[in-house]
């Protein structure tokens, strides 16, 4: 065990896991973290909890986490890069693992460009891969990167994420082999809408013996109508949504339950690809359908390892 | 190398409005080069200027004029009557000029014309585009000749980022992702194994982290033996 | 109080420029007498320093003439040209300065038109904005 | 600045005096400063007044003079003559266009027209002191080469009228097919580069499997070819889209051609690159009719924006008709289109009828033949320019129809876009006489009012080396910027965007200008 969670002993086990996305409020309120972890407890192994995801300034990755273990649920935390260096990075992760958070993503992080503060001096002292290989050494050495020793170093189950559909194609497997290299031990990956091309990525992985160093949790998201898919396929780079998908959308009399179908579907059928050991559902604003998905993909209720 | 920009007429004009008597100055360097403060925008400026005087009925007096390399002392010298003959001088230089004659004449305004932007190389006329921001460390070598400090826009050291779509940077449409680039560059070269090694922590205290820098050839610089009159009591 | 007299600066190139004018001068084609010529040997030599130096020495517009784009006889002189006008505009925008007193025109040596059109372009623009400042006549 | 100006006022008969007041501009005149004798003339076409004028030069020691006349192009070979004779160069004369720019067009205006006349005197006077006396240089040719690309309907009509000027003529032909044309002709052959300029051209042309040098005073370009690469929505909406050439050559091998069939005249129909040519519409009538005449029973539209049938080829759109092609004009506004989710399907309004069409069809064609790949070549050899469509870019029609923009090229026929051949071979004819005339001169003038590098003041920043359409400017040994003054046309682009001014174009300095605006504006002789 390296860190322990929950999470972690899912993957253990052999189990299809799960986890879902829960985004931090725009506000000083716990409130909707509370509600949200009652409505989604049970229903996913680990929570992520976004660090100002498209770089729109939330409360605080770390705050949330031990908001929603109040209630009893998993956290995993995430850490980009944009707007912490080396020295409030390692501190960071001190705090967290002092509060008892045991997963944490290491992400590059979305430019500040795409946020609510535009101005914003960044900061990129490391990109994601050296993220994970300082996490990786402080948690395996106890050392810091600068070299200092760390006499009770942070326990931490170490995750990642890939997009499989970015550009150059040719190289994506080769940056997770980098990941695994650099201590990942799990990753999730961008959503996936494109069956066959993530399929290819998969045999690639497989083909390196990947599959069997790093838990892939692939990544869902149920969409809520077809301008969403049409804003998904055209606006968000390094996404891919395939044609038949905005026609199926386009073309449902109820789209938000065509949305939960296909999602449903689509985890059903990454279920049956060897090498993904787990979902990650992305229900943007649209967490209560957490529960339902879950149920209907057949993979209520989660395990139990008290 | 040094790329600026002149800054807008009316920004220019409000720094100078409680003025009356204005030296501009450009130079003949970088600036002349990247068509942002060589002897034509000097005059084209000063113009601009008096014509938008004449628009709001002010008074101001302009001198314009360049030097051959405005953050070197012994050039600015050879003009200073001309600069304290002025109540402010405006630097068409980058900021190194602008603050070369700021440090010899301290009490003396001058003040900013251009922004300097970027080390750049001028892709073709009329375009200039960052490749360098002096990180003091170059590492390029192992990234096929292509800088990812500069040219990406998370500086990132692993390969390209989760939004590098079509080869194109997520952050702007228009500029290609420098992390593709390298990895065509290592293609062909055939050293695409070098991608696959994870880089470490880069030791940014050799660049602007590190504080201010200087650089000193000792075996070049002046012992006070060798330097004269006002230079030796400085 | 007598309407102002517009104080207008054309630059000309010698070769369609100058024909076009010419051309409509024998056509018996007339204008307004404020524009005055300077005679330049392709629009690309026109450098925006001459434009802004007109508009201080007292014009209230400045345009320039050139070959048609595609026509040019000094082959891209003409496009060089609007290049320099578009960028003196662009001056005069940031400094709060009508950047319709400067103007490109483009014409054939063969159009008797075009060089009396620009002309009372330029006039009709000055007879809107008036000089420039107050200051302009008094001085 | 010590001067001695002659002011001369012609009075073109009656027309000047009839609006201004000579008297007044000639006391404005006479007044300034070193300025030694004013005349006035009643027309300075005149012979005897010029006598008269030239008389005054030299009892006076004159060294420059302003000169109130017409329009340059009408007076200045008498006129320069003269003054030239008299020992004053030819540069420090101020022609003053008075009657084409102030008695001509302000005829209504008398006021404002005598205002403009002494602004325009005074103009002169402060710029004619600033003139510097210029001289022209002389190189001779090396050769009388007139060395024509390409044995086409074209290149062989050059070719003869080249010879008839007495030039030396070089056919190069890319082909093996046999040439009659005077002077020396080289199969298979092609020009791979070019050194040098108008007058002496070193070329390095490939005749057989040998390389060789070729000095050339003149260079003709027939070399054909078309315009038109396959680009446009409607080359996009339907990727089978042939050219006509292919579909020709089809039809004439005898190929099954898949009906209906369409003949449009652009890809590009609603752009604003059309260029329909003669040549596009004889060729389309000719290849509908072969197709009609060997199967009858294909449906065949033709969609032309405009429909030119010139001389006889009126009489195949006629026979066209009755063969029962259907002819379809179209306008901007009404222009074909492909929808992609319809492919094989047609829209387009026709513009006489008022009607919108769809029409199915099996073959679309593009009245258009193939660029010619060499063109490039060529054309990067001599460094002129290219057409978007992959022609050759002709010059301003100032130069000469079949000019280029540089100098002792010439361009003829379908290499600058496709032609009929009577048309080409008029082209061959007038680029042959010129290359001929331009060659028997047997040397070249430059020099004058060409532009000069201050190096003190050069940054060498190339943007002038990048603007030059003439590629006069270069960074010398010095590594500073220096003008090929054989090369350099005198435009002056490369003066006004020099970003550190430090080239000046002389006869139109920056200070001649200014000072000039200046007074014109008002202010102070």
């Amino acid at each position: 065990m390296k860190a322990g969670s929950n999470l972690e002993k899912v993957f253990g086990s052999g189990k299809f896991a799960v986890t879902a996305e829960i985004g931090p409020p725009q506000s000083a309120n716990p409130e909707p973290l509370t509600h949200h972890a009652k409505m989604l407890k049970g229903y996913a192994d680990a929570f992520n909890l976004t660090d100002n995801q498209t770089a729109v300034v939330r409360l605080s990755s770390i705050a949330s986490a031990v908001i929603i273990m109040r209630e009893g649920i998993e956290p995993v935390i995430q850490m980009t890069c944009r707007d912490r260096n080396r020295i409030a990075l390692q501190s960071d992760l001190f705090g967290a693992a002092a509060l008892g958070v045991k997963n944490v993503l290491c992400l590059t992080g979305d430019h500040q460009i795409f946020g609510n503060e535009k101005g914003a001096k960044n900061v990129f002292d490391f990109d994601s891969i050296v993220e994970l290989q300082v996490f990786d050494q402080l948690r395996t050495a106890g050392k810091q990167v600068g070299g200092e020793v760390v006499k009770d170093p942070p326990k931490m189950y170490l995750g990642c994420a890939e997009n499989p559909f970015a550009t150059p194609y040719e190289w994506r497997v080769s940056r997770l082999a980098k990941k695994v290299a650099a201590g990942a031990d799990f990753c999730q990956t961008q959503a996936i809408f494109d069956m066959d091309m993530f399929e290819k990525w998969m045999d690639e992985l497989r083909a390196r013996g990947l599959d069997k160093k790093i838990h892939v949790l692939a990544g869902v998201i149920p969409m809520k109508s077809a301008s969403a898919a049409r804003y998904m396929k055209n606006k968000v780079p390094g996404m891919i949504v395939p044609d038949y998908i905005v026609d199926r959308m386009k073309n449902a009399k109820d789209a938000k339950e065509e949305g939960i179908k296909l999602c449903v579907e689509q985890i059903e059928h990454l279920k049956k690809v060897k090498g993904v050991h787990g979902v990650h559902i992305m229900a943007v604003a649209w967490e209560e359908m957490v529960p339902r998905i879950v149920k209907e993909a057949g993979l209520y209720p989660r395990p139990s390892f008290d | 190398m040094i790329v600026a920009k002149r800054k807008p007429v009316n920004e220019i004009a409000e720094m100078l409005a409680p003025f009356k008597k204005v030296t501009v100055i450009g130079c003949r360097s970088c600036v002349a080069i990247c068509l942002a403060g060589g002897e034509k925008e000097v005059k084209m400026l000063v113009s601009t200027l008096k014509v938008k005087n004449k628009k709001e009925g002010r008074r101001q007096e302009f001198q314009g004029f360049v030097v051959e390399r405005q953050c070197e002392r012994e050039w600015i010298k050879e003009v200073e009557e001309k600069v304290l003959d002025s109540e402010v001088t405006l630097s068409m230089a980058c900021s190194l000029g602008a603050q070369t004659i700021g440090d010899m004449y301290p009490e003396h305004l001058t003040f900013p014309g251009l922004n300097t932007g970027i080390f750049g190389v001028p892709e073709e006329q009329g375009v200039w585009s960052e490749k360098c921001v002096g990180c003091g460390n170059c590492i390029i070598h192992t990234t096929g000749g292509i800088c990812p400090i500069s040219r990406c826009a998370k500086s990132m050291l692993n390969g390209p980022c989760g939004g590098s779509a079509d080869r194109k940077c997520e952050v702007n449409l228009e500029v290609e992702c420098a992390w593709a680039a390298i990895y065509d560059r290592l293609k062909i070269q055939n050293r695409l194994d070098l991608i696959e090694k994870v880089m470490p922590a880069k030791d940014w205290s050799t660049g602007h982290s590190g504080g201010r820098r200087v650089y000193t050839r000792e075996d070049a610089k002046l012992t006070p033996h060798q330097k004269k009159g006002r230079e030796v009591v400085q | 109080m007598a309407e102002h007299m517009p104080r207008i600066v054309c630059f000309c190139c010698e070769k369609h420029g100058i024909d076009a004018a010419v051309l409509a001068a024998r056509s018996g084609k007339q204008y307004d007498a404020s524009v005055r010529i300077v005679t330049v040997p392709c629009s690309g030599r026109v450098d925006g320093i001459h434009l802004l130096q007109a508009l201080d020495d007292g014009a209230d517009a400045v345009f320039v003439v050139g070959c048609l784009e595609k026509n040019c006889y000094y082959d891209t002189g003409s496009i060089e040209g609007r290049k320099r006008v578009n960028y003196v505009k662009s001056m005069l925008s940031e400094a709060g300065i009508e950047k319709e007193r400067v103007e490109m025109f483009n014409t054939a040596s063969t159009n008797a038109w075009a060089f009396p059109e620009a002309v009372s372009k330029m006039v009709e623009v000055v007879r809107r904005l008036g000089p420039i400042g107050k200051g302009g006549e008094q001085q | 600045m010590k001067a001695a100006i002659q002011v001369v006022l012609c009075k073109c008969c009656t027309e000047m005096p009839a609006l201004l007041d000579m008297a007044m501009l000639e006391k404005i005149a006479s007044e300034t400063p070193m300025v030694m004798s004013v005349k006035t003339v009643d027309a300075i076409c005149d012979g005897k007044n010029l006598s008269e004028i030239i008389r005054e030069v030299k009892e006076r020691e004159i060294d420059r003079a302003v000169v109130l006349a017409c329009q340059k192009k009408d007076i200045s070979p008498a006129l320069f003559k003269a003054y030239t004779r008299a020992g004053i160069n030819e540069f420090m004369i101020e022609l003053v266009d008075i009657r084409d720019q102030v008695v001509l067009p302000h005829q209504d205006d008398r006021a404002q027209a005598q205002a403009k006349a002494e602004a325009k005197l005074e103009a002169a006077l402060a710029r004619v002191v600033m003139l510097a006396p210029l001289v022209r240089s002389v190189e001779e040719m090396k050769t009388r080469n007139v060395v024509i690309v390409g044995a086409g309907f074209a290149g062989m009509a050059a070719a003869q009228a080249a010879a008839k000027t007495g030039a030396h003529t070089i056919l190069l032909e890319s082909s093996g097919k046999t040439v009659k044309a005077p002077g020396v002709i080289l199969t298979h052959s092609k020009v791979l580069g070019a050194k040098g300029y108008g007058g002496n051209f070193q070329l390095s042309i490939k005749a057989g499997e040998k390389v060789e040098e070729l000095g050339a005073a003149a260079v003709v370009i027939a070399s054909g070819g078309g315009w038109t690469k396959l680009k446009g929505p409607l080359a996009k909406a339907c990727k089978e889209a042939v050219p006509l050439y292919e579909l020709y050559l089809s039809i004439k091998s005898g190929n099954q051609i898949k009906g209906p069939v369409i003949v449009v005249d652009t890809p590009d129909p609603a752009g604003k690159t059309l260029r329909v040519q003669d040549y596009a519409w004889d060729e389309s009538l000719e290849t509908v009719i072969d197709l009609k005449r060997r199967s009858p029973e294909t449906l065949i539209y033709v969609v032309f924006q405009e429909m030119r049938a010139f001389g006889l080829s009126e009489l195949a759109y006629k026979d066209a008709a009755e063969l029962g092609v259907k002819f379809i004009r179209y306008d901007k506004a009404g222009a074909p289109r492909i929808d992609p989710n319809l492919p094989g399907v047609l829209t387009v309004k026709d513009f006489s009828q008022g009607e919108k069409l769809s029409i199915k069809f099996g073959t679309l064609a593009f009245a258009s033949i193939p660029a010619n790949p060499d063109n490039m070549t060529i054309a990067d050899a001599l460094r002129i320019p290219m057409t978007a469509e992959g022609g050759i870019r002709r010059g301003s029609v100032q130069r000469g129809p079949v000019s280029t923009p540089r100098p002792g090229v010439y361009v003829c026929g379908s290499a600058m876009f496709p032609k009929p051949r009577e048309v080409a071979q008029a082209e061959g004819q007038a680029a042959g006489a010129m290359a001929g005339e331009y060659v028997m001169k047997g040397s070249i003038e430059f020099g004058g009012s060409v532009a000069q590098v201050t190096a003190e003041k050069c940054s060498a920043c190339l943007t002038c080396v990048r603007t030059c359409p003439y590629e006069a400017p270069f960074i010398g040994t010095a590594s500073k910027a220096e003008i090929k003054t054989q090369l350099c046309q005198g435009c002056g682009m490369c003066v006004g965007i020099c970003p550190s001014k430090a080239i000046e174009l002389h006869h139109y300095t920056d200070d001649q200008i200014a000072e000039e605006t200046r007074v014109l504006l008002g202010g102070d002789l």
